[in-house]
């Protein structure tokens, strides 16, 4: 905003714009005042922007370097942070829902009698051993000695055999997958006596969730915030929603020793910024990474690993089974036909692996069951055809989903479906409501859910579940399985069960989500499989180079 | 001071229908937060069970006066679902969010004041339309787009100049100030060029005006350039009325604070809120919006006064609302 | 030497409103510039100062003392707005800084241009407001507290504080009742002459005119239609145009004085934006 | 009646002839003319998704490319236009009803209820427009009616506020005193003599909103509360891209452009608005409404 001459235009007299000088003297007729005219200044603004300039690239530089990724010297860190998407609210493990709280306090933070290893496998943790006696209703647990919890108390069978009591007792999440519970007593302070009513051939797998984890019955927390257990890591801070900070259990008992001082675990909402922080360095590991994102790091190997792991995700498009429309088994089968997984899978980045069933590949009783129901819109178009609908007389339906999962699938099964005449209607909602409308009140006709559970073919055996699903052979196959004291024979009444449900088409299986997970090369130890269920980190370790 | 008085009034009045207003609105929506604890693997006794530990299942008239007679003595209560006390999660989040919307708004000021009276002095069809053009383009991009380029632009590992953390916020919080403030310098900067343009143009506007009045007439013949009268009386004159604007800006930022909460990981007030309504965590969502309200209530009561203050011809004036055109 | 103005063109927006006028202005000689509304007056006065807005085109040539004002940089401009010249403004309600008090107003000139403590600057303020007839608590007053001749005072202490060479006034009446108008006339007229500062003298009002100047400068539509004594031209003018001029101020005078009355009542009851005040004038 | 028709093409014709006004009115009749063709027609059917060509450059089929599901860009950005116009006209509408009914309320000759109102507007305007939505969007779902109530309610306020002081200059003015001493009605004399003095004020303000409601689309929309999904709208173009801005930056550059350039011009369709309906700037309405009277010295203001 300098002054510029000109301010008028310009001059069209003769009179050469000098500045005039004259007035200036003798300006006023006080002469008491001419005396004291103040010499007019310039500012220095040249000087000005320049200190300006100055100001600004210091800042920039402190800022430049606040900010350099902390490069230490090569050598093994003693803090690595890494970046998952589904943030728990609170920490209490025993009333809240959620995948999020089993992955990071499970194996962690709270251990159980059993655990899962990366192919979903039992195997022991508290207890070292087990052993079943042949009717299958008594399971005898031994414990390992030494055990305590992170504040110092001891753990013994005393405090397994509360938290099993506890659970059963008060009703707390999960407790129902407990099937056939019976009693649970303490033979001596290492050993537990588990007692079923009848045979559970689940057992010990459920005993590796959420029922399995064994509480200090003497401490008293705030179960929401703070967490005490006898896992490897403790909670040292947690904010909802954000983030939480592992930290080394100095009083940890066993053999899974943090191999990491601290781990930061933050929570991204939001996929571009999840991948940001992994690009800028903030954190080392990210699990998952949306495939279509994960290309800038697949392309730079060497800095970066990215690799898909399988799991138990099963994305259910669920077909109400009292639907007015859906209750129809040609429509059901109609749609199954209709859908083009390839394509959807293709469109997610091609990571994810095909299902045809109920149960995915990790699981107990999986069989390849994908070609029951191929893509074949023909096929589709008969069966519409048959149920006396088709594109010049389209059939409405509703599909409700959580807006978790954001809105592409619900565009594309929409697209599919309109070419043989269905023209679905999606209502991406909250997942509250949908909680509300779909899983409570069963109020819909198309619900699409991403159930990342394992071992959860009890969904299908329960008339009562939210896909009104009925078929009595099912449920007496399933009983039949839980009852099976033999493995073998277990998953063959599983495999037969999951095969007569998908023929049914009750829901479609769009796909068996597989997670990708990137890290920056030098990490150590992160779970690739199953890494949404449990994510055990004792073993993680950041060697930078 | 009856001005004052009569204020303050209305403040409480208002709060008090906001609250009412907020609690029957959330309590007659679809889904409750014992559903979202049990998620979708319990039977519905579980679901029975939580609701009547929560207290959720008394009428909701006590549930109301309960969460009155707290609010009395200054608790807003715990959040059902993180168990932590309201006001502190509130204060957590604020401590984010407040930082951000004043520092998009101090970039604001910076952007739209010294640009709103160039406008103003610019000599010239063509420097003029320049302006305008700038004034106008930058309050038409959207938050999120323009955030987006700015992580393009600056975002530390993604950016053409990657200097700047593009998410998140220090574990440490405001323990380590200069970390907690370079991470809100990006999203500052992507709130304030938008409300720095509607500034912007509201400077040149306010100012244009008083530029062909008496007042900078005025100045000029007692010996000032243009540029200086424009500055120091200009300015000036056109405070009161800028000082009402900013604080409607206040208010309304936080729409773009909100969507540039999200795009940059910032667990504000405005995730939080979002995250809230959608586990149906009433207490905490009542609580939020209670204290958003009061804040913004506040702050336009604190405008009003302001302008008052400002404007000698108001402050002599009483009943003021009739004047206050 | 005073004021030499030859040629003097003034265009808005590609529109020539003044057509090349000449006048000058001796030292210590009191002139009047007189038009009907609209006849580019209050354009002159303000171009003289460099006070038009910078999309105004002026051309040909102001001399102030010897220095020439069109095209000279705005920073040599303000250097003798206030100091070589004093402005009186129409509706000093208008001008005057609302937020200010009075005696920083009056101050104002004194503060930016001379080196002067701050105890000398509010002798000098306090002496010129008893100058104009305004008593001395006025000067922590704002202008919204007092009445219009009270503020036409306040206006003519502001120009007039520094003692300049060149007073400009632009119709400082036309807002006042017809009693305080000639007050202020008598006033800014003894000022003027105890000082020996010149004056430019802008009005409709040929009333006035007699009491406040000696010659005058008749203009219509741009154009200077008559110059001469203010005496003789009010007693019979030449040409036809002034004497159109002469007969319509005097019947609007009358008009103007009382509305200008009526709007200080007003002013008085409910002290409201000016700009309001000039829309609802407008409306009416 | 004729004499609005007139009016209107007066301002309009103005409009046109400046170059600041002849922009807004191409841009906006472009934004109608392309909501009515995407009622019957899309380069690609809109629906349409393909997972083995998602992110497509631009080329002959997909003028603008594809995005994640692999639909058709350009043809969601054509059919987002209408979305967004019908979220403008109706906020527009809400607002302009909401801000006369303020209007009419705060200049009322009821003085307790003209005091109330004022004391109620200077309240409410406080309160966010995204505070509004978030509430009403939970038993609502996300909906078009949530962003055209939120922001209809907000801007409406604001119209009040600004249109307030010119509709208090009316309601005071002799016509409105004579016309109440005959025994005119409110109502009648409400829209026959202050609707008319705050219309240009009004027009202004409410194509500036116009503005701000296509800008609160994108950002409602992002946050889950603004247009449901399967609706084309510009904000659901831009939501849905925009976190891969970093892999494909050239298929979120169009939303966000589109929205841009709508902005631009329903802001500079306002600036135009105000000078073509100001008989100060605009000479033309001056000679239409046959008055001469020039301003005194030709710099009022």
């Amino acid at each position: 905003m300098a002054e510029q001459p000109g301010a008028h235009g310009r001059t069209g007299a003769t009179s050469s714009p000098t500045a005039p000088a004259s007035p200036t003297n003798e300006a006023s007729t006080d002469a008491s005042l001419n005396a004291r005219v103040k010499t007019p200044h310039r500012r220095p603004w040249a000087w000005i922007a320049v200190a300006a300039v100055a100001v600004v690239a210091v800042v920039i530089g402190i800022i430049a370097i606040v900010n350099r990724p902390a490069t230490q010297q090569a050598g093994r860190r003693d803090t690595v942070t890494i970046g998952l998407k589904l943030a728990p609210t609170n920490l209490d493990i025993r009333n809240q829902s959620g995948s999020a709280l089993d992955q990071i306090l499970i194996g962690n933070v709270y251990e159980g009698l059993v655990a899962r290893d990366e192919n979903n496998q039992v195997v022991p943790a508290l207890a070292a051993s087990w052993e079943e006696s042949a009717d299958g209703l008594t399971y005898t647990f031994h414990l390992n000695e030494g055990m305590s919890f992170s504040n110092g108390d001891e753990l013994n069978a005393d405090d397994v055999v509360w938290s099993i009591q506890e659970l059963v007792g008060k009703q707390y999440h999960d407790a129902s997958s407990l099937t056939n519970f019976g009693s649970i007593t303490a033979v001596d302070p290492n050993t537990v006596e588990l007692r079923l009513s009848a045979p559970n051939s689940n057992l010990l797998w459920t005993l590796a969730g959420r029922c399995g984890l064994v509480f200090d019955q003497d401490a008293e927390y705030d179960m929401k915030t703070e967490a005490i257990g006898s896992g490897p890591y403790l909670v040292s801070e947690f904010r909802a929603n954000d983030s939480i900070t592992l930290k080394a259990n100095p009083n940890y008992w066993g053999e899974h020793r943090a191999a990491t001082e601290t781990v930061v675990v933050r929570y991204f909402t939001d996929d571009n910024a999840a991948v940001n922080a992994l690009a800028s360095g903030d954190v080392q590991v990210l699990a998952p990474i949306s495939e279509n994102l994960a290309g800038q790091f697949a392309d730079d190997p060497d800095h970066y690993t990215v690799q898909a792991g399988d799991g138990t995700d099963k994305y259910v498009l669920a077909f109400n089974g009292a639907g007015e429309h859906t209750s129809d088994p040609r429509i059901r089968q109609a749609i199954r036909y209709a859908i083009d997984h390839e394509e959807l899978i293709a469109s997610r980045g091609g990571a994810d692996a095909p299902l045809g069933g109920p149960i995915p590949s990790l699981d107990p009783g999986y069989e390849d069951l994908t070609d029951l129901y191929p893509h074949d819109v023909d096929k589709a178009l008969e069966l519409m055809a048959e149920a006396g609908y088709g594109p010049d007389n389209p059939l409405t339906l509703r599909l409700e989903y959580s807006n978790t999962y954001g809105t592409d699938l619900g565009d594309q099964l929409r697209s599919q479906l309109a070419q043989i005449g269905i023209d679905l209607q999606v209502e991406v909602v909250e997942f509250s409501t949908w909680l509300q409308d779909v899983y409570t009140n069963k109020d819909y006709d198309l619900s699409l859910v991403d159930h990342n559970e394992s071992h959860d073919f009890y969904q299908w055996a329960d008339p009562e579940y939210y896909y009104n699903y009925d078929n009595p052979e099912v449920q007496s196959l399933y009983a039949q399985a839980l009852a099976a004291t033999d493995d073998a024979a277990r998953d063959d009444l599983l495999r037969q069960a999951a095969r007569m449900v998908s023929e049914d088409a009750p829901a479609d299986w769009l796909f068996n989500y597989r997670i990708t997970t990137a890290w920056v090369n030098g990490v150590e130890g992160f779970p690739v499989n199953l890494n949404q269920t449990q994510l055990p980190l004792w073993n993680l370790a950041y060697e930078s180079e | 001071m009856r001005f004052v008085l009569r204020r303050l009034l209305l403040f409480v009045v208002a709060l008090l229908a906001i609250s009412v207003a907020v609690f029957a609105m959330l309590r007659v929506l679809p889904g409750d937060v014992a559903a979202v604890m049990a998620g979708v693997n319990s039977p519905p006794e579980r679901v029975a069970q939580l609701r009547a530990e929560l207290g959720l299942d008394r009428p909701l008239a006590v549930q109301y006066l309960d969460w009155c007679a707290n609010l009395l003595h200054g608790d807003l209560g715990a959040s059902m679902l993180t168990g932590r006390s309201v006001s502190e999660q509130v204060g957590v989040r604020a401590s984010i969010t407040f930082p951000l919307i004043t520092l998009g708004l101090l970039v604001a000021l910076v952007i739209g004041i010294p640009l709103g009276c160039a406008a103003t002095l610019a000599r010239g069809h063509r420097a003029r339309a320049a302006y305008r053009l700038v004034s106008i383009v930058g309050g038409a991009i959207p938050a999120l787009w323009s955030g987006m380029l700015l992580i393009l632009l600056f975002g530390r590992g993604v950016g053409l100049i990657g200097v700047l953390p593009s998410q998140g916020f220090p574990a440490a919080g405001w323990g380590a100030p200069v970390q907690a403030l370079t991470s809100l310098v990006l999203p500052a900067l992507s709130v304030g060029i938008i409300v720095g343009a509607g500034l912007m143009r509201y400077t040149r506007s306010a100012l244009g005006e008083l530029a062909a009045s008496g007042y900078i007439e005025m100045a000029m013949s007692c010996g000032m350039t243009r540029t200086q009268a424009v500055r120091q009386v200009g300015l000036r004159l056109a405070m009161p009325q800028m000082v009402s604007v900013v604080g409607l800006t206040f208010a309304e930022m936080i729409t773009g604070v909100m969507v540039i909460e999200n795009l940059f990981a910032l667990p504000g007030l405005g995730t939080g809120l979002v995250t809230d309504v959608g586990n149906r965590d009433l207490i905490a969502v009542q609580g939020e919006l209670f204290m958003l309200a009061a804040f913004f209530l506040l702050i336009g009561l604190l405008v009003d006064l302001a302008h008052r203050a400002l404007d000698p011809r108001l402050k002599a004036s009483i009943g003021g609302n009739e004047v206050s055109a | 030497m005073g004021v030499d103005i030859r040629d003097l063109r003034i265009a808005i927006g590609g529109k020539e409103i003044v057509h090349g006028v000449d006048l000058s202005i001796g030292d210590g000689e009191r002139v009047g510039l007189i038009g009907a509304s609209g006849s580019g007056k209050s354009m002159i006065a303000r171009a003289m100062l460099g006070l038009l807005p910078p999309d105004v085109m002026v051309t040909g040539s102001v001399m102030l003392s010897g220095a020439e004002v069109i095209g000279a940089a705005d920073r040599t401009l303000a250097d003798l707005r206030g100091r070589y010249t004093g402005m009186v403004f129409q509706n000093p309600g208008a001008s005057l800084n609302p937020v200010l008090p009075v005696g920083r107003q009056v101050e104002l000139p004194l503060r930016l241009h001379y080196d002067l403590t701050r105890s000398e600057r509010v002798e000098r303020v306090n002496a010129m407001l008893a100058k104009v007839g305004l008593p001395a608590d006025v000067a922590a007053k704002f202008p919204h507290e007092l009445s219009g001749g009270q503020r036409q005072r306040v206006g003519i202490a502001t120009a007039l504080i520094t003692s300049p060479r060149l007073i400009v006034a632009d119709e400082p009446t036309t807002a006042l009742d017809s009693i305080t108008q000639r007050q202020i006339v008598d006033l800014l007229v003894s000022l003027v002459d105890e000082a020996g500062a010149s004056m430019l003298f802008i009005t409709h009002d040929f009333s006035v005119l007699t009491r406040a100047t000696t010659r005058c400068v008749v203009l219509d539509e741009g154009s200077v239609v008559e110059t001469g004594e203010t005496a003789t031209m009010l007693a019979a003018p030449q040409d036809e145009r002034t004497a159109r001029l002469v007969r319509a101020a005097r019947t609007l005078t009358l008009r103007v004085s009382r509305e200008g009355a009526d709007r200080e009542t007003d002013r008085g009851a409910a002290p409201s934006d000016d700009a309001t005040a000039d829309e609802h004038e407008g409306e009416a | 009646m004729k004499a609005a028709i007139g009016y209107a093409a007066t301002v309009l014709r103005s409009m046109w002839r400046h170059a600041g006004g002849r922009f807004p009115l191409v841009v906006l009749g472009l934004w109608a003319a392309i909501s009515v063709v995407s009622l019957f027609w899309t380069p690609q059917p809109l629906m349409r998704t393909d997972g083995y060509h998602t992110w497509q450059s631009p080329s002959a089929e997909h003028w603008l490319g594809t995005d994640g599901t692999g639909a058709d860009v350009f043809s969601w950005l054509m059919a987002g236009s209408r979305t967004d116009l019908l979220i403008v006209i109706l906020t527009v509408l809400v607002a302009a009803a909401l801000g006369l009914l303020f209007v009419a309320a705060m200049v009322s000759r009821h003085t307790a209820l003209a005091g109330a109102s004022v004391v109620v507007v200077d309240a409410l305007i406080s309160i966010p427009t995204v505070l509004i939505a978030l509430v009403l969007a939970v038993p609502m779902g996300a909906s078009i009616a949530v962003i055209v109530i939120a922001c209809g309610f907000g801007y409406g306020l604001n119209l009040a506020r600004v249109a307030r002081p010119q509709a208090l200059l009316a309601a005071q003015s002799d016509y409105v005193e004579s016309a109440v001493s005959n025994g005119a009605s409110g109502a009648y004399v409400f829209f026959r003599h202050i609707v008319p003095n705050i219309l240009p004020v009004m027009l202004v303000q409410l194509s500036l909103s116009a503005g701000t409601a296509v800008l609160a689309e994108s950002g409602l929309t992002y946050l889950g509360v603004g247009v449901p999904s399967g609706t084309p709208s510009w904000g659901h173009s831009l939501a849905t891209t925009v976190r891969f801005i970093t892999v494909y930056p050239l298929t979120v550059l169009w939303p966000g452009l589109v929205v841009t350039v709508a902005v631009v011009a329903l802001n500079l369709f306002g600036d135009a608005l105000r000078d073509a309906i100001d008989p100060v700037t605009n000479p033309e309405l001056r000679r239409a409404a046959g008055a001469t009277r020039m301003e005194e010295d030709g710099h009022g203001r």
